[in-house]
């Protein structure tokens, strides 16, 4: 339904700037990044949008080389490519755009509902040996378990590696005895098929198959929080609400129209573009730093 | 009418036969060498391009955590499972390869090789993500576990091998075929004039004849196999496993550079590097088998 | 006929070399040919093969018109004639190896032992294990010596004691074994010409065929080779039936007993060239008093 | 020593048993063995075509092919970047790659000693080329394009150098084969007749080659069309919205854009992806038929 | 030896084809060639080329060991031997086409109207455009038959009034113009083996050399086509030195002036068979009184 939902919310864009935008890095945000494009191609089609997905890592590069105008990243920056950003000159703005909610799910048919976080540690930590899921809770059923999940490569992996199972840990890793992909889909045909199967990804891919998977609720001391839009809005779906990021560089924001008008029309239209891409939009409160993050630049 | 002007004017001039200078020509050769020399740099450029992020690589990791078969940069996990990736293949590609090369070579009429090689070859130019998927969600669930009650993982090296097979019968066929086709005729003649039917011919006669040919298609064939990179992403898993059963999924070293080219570590890290030091393996293991099998061919090539 | 002063002459066989020569050995055809002092029939009796009504046509062409032409047992059958004529194409009928071209389509009969080769039922592979065929360019297998001749009863299925001892029974049936014995196990590639070509006629006589065909055995040799195929051939008259076709005409009249003149006429309308038999007799006749005069000017190199 | 004696009579009455050799049951066998061979490819590509076309069915339609993608409006979702940035790529890589796989393979075939130990290490060399994988092209792309002074590489030419280097080995090795099947006679007459060798080269043995190399500078095409890997290296972006308009223009590919949307989560793109799937197949084949075709008219036999 | 009656036989020279025919005609080599009526001086007075202790490698192997042989001008000399006894070899050193082999290696001199074409500084593809050179097997360009002849002139740039006439020219001078005049833009293909031989022939004499060599020109043409391009060679011998290497004895009985006869030794230690010149003489001499044994066993046909 965003389509029409585009149109009326324009106002703030130029819509007479022109020129080239070139966005690239994580796959994940990828649909959103290219949604705003698409949105404010709408209203300007002077603005040429290009998204690419070489990851996070490959983003980075090319952004702190100056080679791209905005990066798409499923983490925060690291030491290493703040580096290389300063030594090319390249400063930047970093602005959350959405949240995603990493989901726990399941065979349909497992009688399973919720798991404790510690549950969760308990399952993926390196040196795990669950292998039934009886052993975590006596009331699970009798039910051998099969893993999923994606490549040690991926920000998902990363994000419960080292945010869930254990932030402290130098070289932040799950168990490795699970099927792994780096596509969401392969996964979900991964957990839909195989009987006491569970596996993570991110929520759009939940939500598109709620139908063939199940989603597990997850307690945080709190209790059972379900995955949704509203209980990671809230911030209640801790720890597995995870934040995604676009990179601006500061100086193409101020120098090139057209990357003005597509990140101005991105942050403006935020909650809309959330939406198409899938991804669960931002609190009020997390927005409004976004906001005055981009007020603060172009002042 | 006197065609041959020197020879009847009586002793003719000294004929002119200093060197000539011919530009043209002279640049013409330097162009095609140079051409030449770009294609051979290739080589050199690919490893000037792997081994600055190599050597970054082997500076902070020894090179018994890189070569171990287990830890965070241990490669011979990988190794291990490209191989078992390959041989797969090869089993799948080989005979099949091989056989549509007789039937084509010495069996179909020659307006049937007309339209059944390029089919065949169509095989080569399915795009592997195509493959791949096909793998995931065909030859896994449908074949291996339904049709054959195979009990593999949902990523397995098995589903793999028999796809990456089947994308390399055109390169082995094609090859062979061709090389049996070079076969001269008087060797059937030979075969069949001795009382040998048309199975003994093609089996005792035409494919030893050919065998350096054969040779030559395996080997690209398996270069391919071992190269091949979607494929193996998709179907044989994302994790770096150890273990001899093809039926589990485990990652290649294509599978493990494409994900780290894709990936979310930072440039330059650790984990990055290591992508460039499992390509330089990867491209050091292929030469040393087309070296192998190079003299090989050369050992058996026959001339007829 | 004009048998002249040359019936005279003492056979020209054993070489004594040490006088002084002139043109006399290549001169004296027919002498030659009556070295072999047989006395034959004017027309074979009970002919081992024979061609009847023989028609060949690759496509819409017509090769061969009418074919007529006995074979007679344990003698040596010479075709000879222009380029084109349809000797080879003959030939080939003769075992069945034309089954090979698929535009070839063959009309008539070839009798073998009374028995039509191209009747219903008749396997051409069982026929090209009695009539064996030894091709213009040897073409002896890649394979060891040994192997190339253990190929036909091995293909075959012949019953066979050792093959140790039919090796050795074939090779020295062609006369090769004193120069390959030390060697059976090396490719037969290593072998000059002609001792590829004799190797060719041992792999025929391995598989103990009644009749040899030879389509211009020679042309791919030295004198000196030649020389020992042809003796050769004069050997093995004796225990087999040979039908040779040759360009070389000195040839024909040093080793066949018989000779068919073969040549082609052109059609009128299409001027496509068709084969046809000339003339069929003994070859001291054909060569010294040929009855036709298209025989008699291609004899002496005149032709046309 | 009588063999032929005994053998002609007993072996005369066995001709006629109405049963040939190559009708026997090992030979059939084998030839069901061989049919098994040859089609066992071509039912799996059968039902590789078949199951994409069942996916993508709903999406055959024209706005697959006039489209942009679109993560708005899913359903409508096109390829009309990727269509066309294929086509570019194609043309450029073949302009970069067939000139420079030409010249190489002549000097190596005609002009260079072949036994020397140095073009020994060639052969071996172009062998091993073929077998890198695709993703270091990328990589070998990247490095050439930063030595060439771009700093932008996600452009045509940063895709062509990849997919062209990546060819090259291939449209070497082919040719050289078809150079090497022209006849040593055609050579030896044209020298003879006072040409030089490049004269030689240039008038009698290349067009002599023509139909082999263009055989293989296809087939080799036909690989580079369906390459997503190092393209994604050289920066090409996946989603673009505009056609490509130059050399330097950033541009997308019909396998970046197809690999991109078969993992997305919307079943709507996942769908476009199978219909485009089944385009890109079409184009391959657009390309083996033209290999097939100048294969066919420029055909010649010695 | 016999020398029978054979000698007697009255020379069988022009042939009047009516007589009733004996074996005389294949018989008198000598003969025919006396045929020819030419009379020439015992040795070649100012050859137009001439071999001077010319050696030739292979790689390590000694092909052809201290050559010395004169070629007349305006004569026909033909060299002939046993197969690999280097004529090929030689030949091909006297329009340094064995530059183009890369294991060749020229020692010696070749002197070209006294200069030596080996010499430093010299042009090897200006030797060629005076030395033409005419192949065993036809080897016609895929072009149209004006452009098969109008190649050479272009490609030396020749200068030339009009193409047409200088292609008109050179196919009546290949005796070919009748032939072929209302088809110079077909394909050469089209034309029969023999019509592309004098085609190839026409082809050399466009550029108007002075020297035309001939390996084994006649080897792959039926008799009829051979005898029409022996008659050219003898028509063309007004206009050019022709040097012809030839299998066949009577060929070079026919149509040559002189003979030059090479036999092949076998080293001792390595076995390998290196040509040298046996005998160079007037062809009438060689061929009826021969003064080397080898020659005379060879032209006899008993060799060795
Ligand atoms: N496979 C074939 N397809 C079509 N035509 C053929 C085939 N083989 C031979 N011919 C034609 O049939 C005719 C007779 O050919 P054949 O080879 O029998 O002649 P030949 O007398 O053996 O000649 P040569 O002495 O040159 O070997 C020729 O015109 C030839 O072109
Ligand atoms: N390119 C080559 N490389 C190596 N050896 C060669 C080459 N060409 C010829 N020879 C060898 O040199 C010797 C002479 O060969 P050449 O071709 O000159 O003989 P020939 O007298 O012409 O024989 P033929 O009558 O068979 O044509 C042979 O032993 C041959 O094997
Ligand atoms: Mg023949
Ligand atoms: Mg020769």
């Amino acid at each position: 339904g965003g389509a029409e939902a585009g149109s009326d919310t324009g106002s703030g864009a130029d819509t007479s700037a022109s020129g080239s935008v070139a966005v690239d890095g994580s796959s994940t945000v990828y649909p959103m990044s290219v949604a705003a494009g698409e949105l404010l191609n709408e209203e300007n089609p002077d603005v040429e949008v290009t998204v690419g997905e070489a990851g996070t890592g490959g983003g980075f590069e090319a952004f702190c080389a100056d080679q791209t105008d905005v990066s798409d990243a499923s983490r925060p920056i690291e030491e290493d490519e703040v580096a290389a950003c300063e030594k090319a000159g390249v400063e930047y703005t970093e602005l959350q755009v959405a949240t995603d909610a990493l989901t726990v799910v399941v065979h349909p048919d497992l009688d399973v509902d919720c798991l404790t976080v510690d549950q969760l540690v308990q399952l993926w930590a390196p040196d795990s040996e669950v292998a039934n899921w009886n052993e975590l809770d006596p009331s699970f059923p009798d039910e051998e378990i099969s893993l999923f999940g994606p490549g040690t490569d991926s920000g998902t992996y990363d994000y419960m590696a080292a945010e869930v199972i254990d932030p402290d840990a130098e070289e932040p890793a799950t168990r490795s005895d699970y099927e792994a992909s780096e596509d969401d889909n392969v996964l979900v045909q991964g957990v839909a098929g195989t009987e006491g199967a569970t596996g993570y990804f991110g929520y759009t891919y939940y939500e598109e198959n709620s139908d063939s998977l199940k989603a597990l609720g997850i307690d945080s001391g709190n209790g059972c929080v379900e995955p949704s839009a509203d209980t990671a809005q809230a911030g209640e779906y801790t720890p597995l609400a995870r934040p995604l990021f676009i990179y601006l560089n500061n100086a193409k924001y101020n120098d090139n129209e057209a990357t003005k008008a597509y990140v101005d029309y991105y942050i403006e239209n935020l909650e809309e573009i959330a939406e198409v891409g899938q991804f669960i939009p931002l609190s009020d409160d997390l927005y409004g730093e976004t906001q005055s993050a981009l007020e603060g630049l172009s002042g | 009418m006197n065609p041959a002007g020197p020879s009847q004017t009586g002793l003719p001039a000294v004929p002119q036969l200093g060197r000539k200078r011919r530009p043209g020509e002279s640049v013409i050769k330097a162009v095609l060498f140079g051409s030449a020399m770009i294609s051979t740099a290739i080589t050199f450029g690919i490893i000037a391009a792997l081994i600055r992020p190599v050597i970054d690589f082997f500076a902070e990791v020894p090179f018994g955590d890189f070569f171990a078969t287990e830890g965070r940069f241990a490669v011979l996990p990988l190794v291990a499972a490209t191989l078992m990736v390959t041989v797969i293949a090869l089993l799948v590609a080989v005979p099949l390869g091989l056989g549509a090369a007789m039937y084509l070579s010495e069996y179909a009429s020659k307006r049937a090789r007309k339209y059944l090689k390029p089919t065949v070859e169509l095989l080569a130019g399915v795009p592997s993500v195509v493959y791949g998927f096909f793998a995931l969600t065909f030859v896994t669930p449908h074949l291996l576990q339904g049709l054959l009650s195979i009990d593999v993982g949902f990523t397995n090296m098995l589903a793999a091998g028999l796809v990456l097979g089947v994308m390399i019968i055109p390169t082995i066929a094609s090859l062979a075929e061709d090389s049996f086709s070079a076969v001269p005729q008087a060797m059937r003649q030979g075969s069949f004039a001795m009382g040998a039917n048309r199975m003994q011919t093609t089996l005792r006669v035409v494919v030893p004849a050919a065998i350096s040919g054969v040779a030559a298609a395996v080997v690209l064939g398996m270069s391919r196999a071992i190269g091949e990179t979607m494929i193996v992403a998709l179907a044989a898993g994302a994790q770096k496993r150890l273990t001899a059963d093809p039926r589990e999924g485990a990652q290649t070293m294509t599978g493990f550079m494409a994900q780290t080219a894709g990936g979310e570590n930072p440039v330059g890290s650790l984990d990055y590097n290591n992508l460039f030091a499992v390509g330089l393996l990867l491209f050091l293991l292929t030469l040393t088998l087309n070296v192998i099998s190079i003299s090989i061919v050369r050992r058996f090539r026959q001339a007829y | 006929m004009k048998e002249t002063s040359d019936m005279a002459t003492p056979p020209a066989t054993a070489t004594t070399g040490a006088t002084p020569v002139t043109n006399a050995h290549l001169g004296s055809l027919a002498d030659v040919s009556s070295g072999a002092e047989r006395h034959l029939p004017v027309v074979p009796e009970s002919p081992v093969m024979e061609a009847r009504d023989l028609n060949v046509f690759y496509g819409g062409f017509h090769a061969v018109h009418d074919v007529n032409l006995p074979y007679g047992r344990n003698e040596i059958t010479a075709m000879i004639g222009p380029s084109g004529c349809g000797k080879s194409t003959v030939l080939r009928c003769l075992n069945r190896m034309n089954d090979l071209v698929t535009s070839a389509r063959v009309e008539g009969q070839v009798l073998y032992h009374d028995q039509d080769i191209y009747a219903k039922g008749v396997d051409p592979i069982a026929v090209r294990t009695h009539i064996g065929m030894v091709f213009q360019k040897p073409n002896p297998f890649p394979k060891s010596i040994y192997d190339n001749i253990a190929y036909g009863p091995r293909v075959t299925g012949m019953k066979v004691d050792t093959m140790d001892d039919l090796v050795e029974e074939a090779l020295r049936g062609a006369a090769l074994w004193d120069e390959v014995k030390d060697k059976l196990k090396q490719s037969a590639y290593g072998l000059s010409g002609g001792q590829q070509q004799r190797l060719c006629i041992a792999r025929t006589i391995a598989t103990k065929p009644d009749v040899i065909l030879m389509d211009e055995p020679c042309s791919a040799l030295d004198p000196i080779a030649t020389a020992r195929v042809e003796d050769l051939m004069m050997t093995l008259r004796d225990d087999y039936t040979i039908i040779v076709v040759t360009h070389n005409m000195q040839q024909a009249a040093r080793v066949s007993d018989r000779t068919a003149f073969f040549t082609a006429r052109p059609d009128e309308t299409t001027g496509n060239r068709t084969g046809l038999l000339v003339e069929f007799d003994l070859t001291t006749k054909i060569f010294s008093n040929p009855s036709d005069k298209r025989t008699e000017d291609y004899i002496s190199g005149r032709f046309g | 020593m009588s063999i032929a004696a005994t053998t002609a009579r007993e072996v005369t009455e066995r001709l006629a048993t109405g049963r040939s050799k190559d009708r026997g049951v090992g030979s059939m066998v084998f030839l069901g063995l061989l049919w098994f061979s040859l089609f066992f490819g071509v039912v799996v590509l059968l039902a590789l075509i078949v199951s994409t076309v069942i996916k993508g069915a709903p999406r055959f339609d024209g706005e697959l092919l006039t489209n942009y993608t679109s993560v708005v409006r899913p359903e409508t979702a096109g390829f009309r970047a990727g269509i066309l940035g294929s086509l570019w790529l194609m043309l450029f890589t073949a302009l970069l790659a067939v000139p420079l796989g030409i010249a190489a393979a002549l000097y190596l075939q005609e002009f260079a000693d072949s036994d020397r130990p140095w073009n020994r290490f060639v052969e071996v060399n172009l062998q091993n080329l073929a077998a890198v994988p695709s993703i270091v092209y990328g990589l070998l792309a990247v490095a050439v394009m930063a030595l060439l002074g771009f700093d932008r590489t996600g452009i045509v030419l940063g895709g062509a150098l990849a997919l062209a280097l990546l060819i090259l080995p291939v449209i070497i090795i082919t040719t050289r084969e078809a150079v090497r099947a022209v006849p040593r006679e055609m050579r030896d007459g044209s020298l003879a007749l006072g040409a030089t060798v490049w004269q030689t080269t240039w008038k009698q043995t290349l067009p002599s080659a023509i139909p082999g190399i263009a055989t293989g500078t296809i087939l080799g095409l036909s690989r580079a069309i369906g390459e997503a890997a190092p393209l994604v290296v050289v920066g090409l972006a996946s989603s673009v919205t505009f056609d490509p308009a130059g050399m330097l223009s950033q541009i997308t590919a019909l396998p970046m854009q197809i690999y991109s949307l078969t993992s997305q989560s919307r079943e709507e793109l996942r769908q476009a992806a199978s219909a485009a799937i089944i385009v890109l197949l079409v184009m391959v084949l657009g390309l083996n038929a033209l290999a097939i075709f100048i294969r066919n008219k420029f055909q010649r036999s010695w």
